[in-house]
């Protein structure tokens, strides 16, 4: 194991950090207290943390639906973003975005998406201005087990390919795709997509957040260092439907169980530095401790703040009005 | 005849058709759902349920989940249109449309004109579209102007149950592909709507008030602010004409001028981004051809030219409302 | 100052941007052409010659021939626009816009509203479009009442090689998205174009003629259409005032208006699919605003609505002529 | 070799008129006595064939832009192909399409295609149209090494693979995109491609017209028994450039030279019945000139004909004028 304690503690705040924010939306969601349409990331927290501890302020990504774990891997403030999920003034994006358009582009996260398969491309273009620049820079492009199946995909593997840029795809393949399996919608193999675009291709078992940690490490390193792009197929599950107000009838109560109890990250990560003798358990529950009342605050917060008014409608367009 | 909402008027239309033409099929993503899946099937029946409890009727052999690649679907429907089936596609969220737009745009609505007219493609795309329900700029699109834009592909609104089954129906049997928009803000509106299958023509706009001092033309969620204003307007002495598009192509011209030439003043009330629209569309027409009946200037109700906001208060600060429509009447009344 | 092509001018445009800023970097098919092959480099230099010899300056760093992914290509685009670089992609012909439309709508042309202003993307895109080179239904439409319809994006049209030049520098500088619009049949078309590098703001219209009798508002071909026409009048003692738009959106509305005003009569010209089109867009907004000036109801000139055809007659049936523009004019003189 | 002497005759037959469509459409073209762009089909001619001769005529493809050939194999008739080509009102659409949007739905040819990548999806629905009404047809898909990389294409196989749809997918691979190499603009390999969503997959060498009809043969038969989908990668090369006009300087005179002498599969077709002692030269030969007269009196024909006049114009589409 390559990390030091300081490492180990950031990941679990940072895993701690996303759970906390999606439980919360989802019990605030539930009480009616939020407009729009929420996906929420839990359970696949080691993925967003273990790829995004390999990157550093300038390195970008392009998030998906299911955006507000990867926003706080990359670092982006959670009060804001809470903030834009009640659609306040001082949300992330004004409150003009929301859920699914949550961006900070000076935090390298270059937005969530509500297009399936939309921010692969995009992640191309991040890469070329590193490659053009030579700043030793990666982009790495989410997207999930539905979304691999869109042309977005394969076109954008192929570019990354062709023009040998620091592009890091990763699948994260948390079985279903709305209520459709993977093992329906799915023909061939995505880690086999990888390779037949000319891709170093990875599976990865994303509940453990040390194994898509060294995986991202190896095809990031690679990447900066100019010997092209990666695909990483890490395999998850999320604890909730595929947004909020899914009955998810299409998953058996056994599977449901079977997620929640062992197949969740946070306990893995938790059992395996204990086991170790890494991290201690008073420190980890301090660290469960803190984020969930960072994650209060951020709600108490967004609660009180302000809305946008009618000035700021017709604001960040180029008509004049 | 019973009260139906929206939502049931469409899922009415779709299981009838099918058991009377055993041709049609409806495709999509998560149509029914739970495909491949331990748990239930017909899980989803659509992300808000039209197609709901086909399944049981019809199969999976004609209820067609799809992975998510709307160039595949939009592409396979037309393709099964050219050699023989009657297929329902579903295009999610209109918004969607870029990532297939080719398959209609270059594809299936050229195919009848480019192959000299020996081609027929009875294709049907159901979509969803609209604001209201704070879904932020990539899921409250309209977009519609831009179907309408395109020869070869008919393109319906329905503004109520009664009309979704009817124009639904009409679109399933007609010989050219349409795209049939669904306004998600109208799903759980109600009315009276038949039991038995009936067709409502298309390129026939539909009065829902007559009046003497000032006509709206409306289309889909519109319709309804228009009503309300007319009410309004009445109590205060004045009445109004509201015309229905229902069809924006082909276009009622015939009922459109008439309901200008009838009363001189026109103001036209359209969801949608605000440059090369319906309203300009329509405004251009009365204007180019019953100039002469005018009293005043067309004046259009729209958003203004920005995306969708997702806050709740700018969302309702763009969309058109009774009170903008108002607002805007008095200005020739 | 030279006399030079529509299509020396913009390569010249290219070349005096890239020497000026090395974040400009060019992407497209064939952009230089022969890649990965043993014969000639820069084999192409676009489909039609247009890039042609900027590979010799610039390298295959920064002229990046691409595998035809136009999703890909508009995403890499808008990427690197959004991180540090001034892009400058090809898409083709316009009529492709089809298979990326996604990239464009709601990506590249909603960062900057939807992340709440935060985002900037410097992006081009570079189009060919229209008719007249009997390219056939899928290699000929106008398709830019489409982009004029999307909020976000910025729609250029130059129909000279003065307009070229200047307006695409300012593409280029232009921190917003553009899609700037070449007519295919004006690539040889020539004209005076200053040597060193100048820009055309956006949004300014440009007179071409100014007259009394009539007001014809034209875009792209359709210019020297309109001034030809003005000259045939001319000869028989009635004036014109002929408005090229030059830039779609952002839209100069004031000139329309005060063209339109001037005379009281408009006729509008329009190569695009006839629904929802330019040609509607400026004629409502005239009507809305200028009503009371007006002395005739306002005309336009634009193909039927069908795909575009063919047979080298029907073409030329199809498209706007002289012929159609002065009857039309004469039907309001 | 399963072909019988007629077969034979028919395959030669057919390449043969392929082959002086096309060269004919290029002194045509290069005489200005044609309008509009056209992409030529000499030198591939035995894929065609040696698709088109496993399929009956309800079974369907949809082609490409470079659809002279494939029209034919189709049995599209010549003459009304030719008069398209010249706008003329008799053409087999009415001079509406063009080379570009040849198409005759009456002999299961589903069009040429502007669009690279258009064809595709839409071959997927003729498919679901014979496993709906189990009529056993198959439907064919074209596409080039360049189209290889749409995401129309894989969206294409996958949706074939997860409907189990009777579609066959037939890259031709000729080695060039307009004027870049399939070196550089594919990434991976197009065979695994096919593989990795989960189709049959198989490489032909593409100037063999038994190796083609064989192979055809097995992936069709497959596909009418309800065994799913196939890909073929026919690797193959074109003699005249992307369309006419281009110069071909990408390529080197050898290469120029290698394609037209030694990868003729007319010429390799021959060699191989007459050596087998298949067929005569005598009768090849007059099939060749069977040919030439055929296609000469196309022209001539074409040429006679009356375009269309304002009449129509408007016809074949809703709007009424
Ligand atoms: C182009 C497009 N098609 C469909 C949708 C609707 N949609 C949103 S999320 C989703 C499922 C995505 O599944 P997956 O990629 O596996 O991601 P997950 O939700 O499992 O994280 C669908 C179909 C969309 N937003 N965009
Ligand atoms: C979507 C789209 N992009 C680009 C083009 C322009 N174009 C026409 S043919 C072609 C090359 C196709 O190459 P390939 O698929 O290898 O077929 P080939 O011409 O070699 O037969 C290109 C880029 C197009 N017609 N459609
Ligand atoms: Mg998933
Ligand atoms: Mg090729």
């Amino acid at each position: 194991m390559q990390l030091n304690r300081e490492e180990l503690l950031k990941a679990y705040q940072g895993m701690c950090m996303i759970r906390e924010f999606d439980d919360a939306v989802h019990y605030e969601f539930a009480a009616d207290a939020m407009p729009g349409f929420v996906h929420l990331y839990v359970g696949e927290e080691a993925s967003a943390m273990g790829i995004c501890m390999n990157l550093n302020q300038k390195d970008t990504i392009a998030s998906t639906h299911r955006g507000h774990g990867h926003c706080i891997a990359k670092g982006c403030d959670v009060t804001d973003m809470m903030k834009e999920l009640y659609g306040k003034k001082d949300g992330i994006c004004g409150g003009k975005g929301g859920s699914m358009h949550i961006a900070d582009l000076s935090k390298g996260m270059l937005g969530a998406n509500g297009i399936v398969g939309g921010g692969p491309p995009i992640v191309l273009g991040a890469a070329l201005t590193y490659k053009t620049k030579k700043t030793n820079n990666v982009s790495v492009g989410f997207f999930g087990d539905g979304a691999s199946n869109q042309g977005s995909i394969s076109e954008s593997m192929n570019m990354a390919s062709v023009l040998k840029l620091p592009a890091i795809f990763v699948c994260e393949d948390n079985g279903y795709a709305e209520s459709t399996a993977r093992e329906y919608a799915v023909g061939g193999k995505i880690l086999d997509r990888g390779k037949a675009f000319g891709l170093d291709s990875h599976e990865v078992d994303g509940d453990n957040f040390f194994e898509v940690y060294e995986t991202a490490k190896h095809v990031i390193e690679n990447a900066r260092n100019g010997k092209g792009p990666a695909l990483l197929h890490i395999k998850t599950s999320k604890v909730y439907g595929h947004f909020e107000g899914d009955a998810i009838s299409y998953r058996t109560k056994e599977e449901n169980e079977r997620i929640k109890n062992d197949e969740d990250p946070l306990k893995i990560f938790k059992m395996k530095v204990t086991e170790a003798g890494l991290l201690e358990l008073d420190q980890l529950e301090k660290i469960e401790n803190e984020a969930k009342a960072k994650i209060k605050n951020a709600i108490d917060e967004s609660k009180k703040a302000e809305f946008p008014t009618s000035k700021d409608l017709l604001t960040d367009v180029y008509i004049k009005y | 005849m019973s009260l139906k909402t929206y939502r049931e008027a469409i899922n009415e239309a779709l299981l009838q058709e099918m058991q009377k033409d055993k041709n049609v099929v409806v495709i999509g993503e998560d149509v029914a759902g739970g495909a491949g899946t331990n748990g239930e099937q017909d899980a989803w029946g659509g992300v808000l349920g039209v197609t709901k409890g086909l399944l049981k009727h019809f199969g999976r052999e004609r209820i067609i989940d799809t992975p998510i690649t709307e160039t595949a679907i939009m592409g396979m429907a037309s393709g099964a249109a050219l050699t023989g089936l009657r297929p329902v596609a579903e295009l999610m969220f209109v918004d969607f449309m870029g990532v297939c737009f080719d398959q209609i745009l270059n594809q299936t609505a050229k195919f009848r004109y480019m192959f000299g007219g020996k081609a027929v493609t009875p294709l049907t795309i159901r979509t969803m579209y609209g604001g209201g329900l704070r879904a932020a700029s990539q899921h409250s699109q309209c977009l519609y102007p831009m179907f309408t834009h395109v020869p070869g592909i008919k393109v319906v609104l329905p503004s109520n149950p009664y009309d979704a089954k009817g124009l639904l129906i009409q679109s399933i049997r007609d010989n050219d592909p349409v795209i049939f928009m669904e306004h998600k803000n109208l799903y759980d509106t109600s009315g009276d709507v038949p039991d038995e299958s009936y067709t409502i023509p298309f390129g026939e706009a539909n009065f829902t008030r007559e009046g003497k001092d000032i006509t709206f033309i409306a289309m889909g969620q519109t319709v309804e602010i228009c009503n309300k204003v007319a009410d309004t307007l009445k109590k205060e002495g004045k009445t109004s004409t509201v015309l229905d598009l229902r069809t924006l192509s082909p276009l009622d011209e015939d009922s459109i001028l008439e309901a200008a030439e009838e009363t001189g003043k026109v103001v036209i009330v359209d969801e949608s981004y605000p440059r090369c629209n319906i309203a300009t569309d329509i405004s251009a027409l009365i204007c180019q051809n019953s100039f002469d009946s005018l009293k005043a200037g067309i004046k259009m109700v729209t958003p203004p030219h920005t995306p969708v906001p997702f806050s709740p208060p700018l969302e309702d600060l763009y969309l058109p409302s009774e009170e903008k429509v108002i607002n805007t009447a008095r200005e020739i009344l």
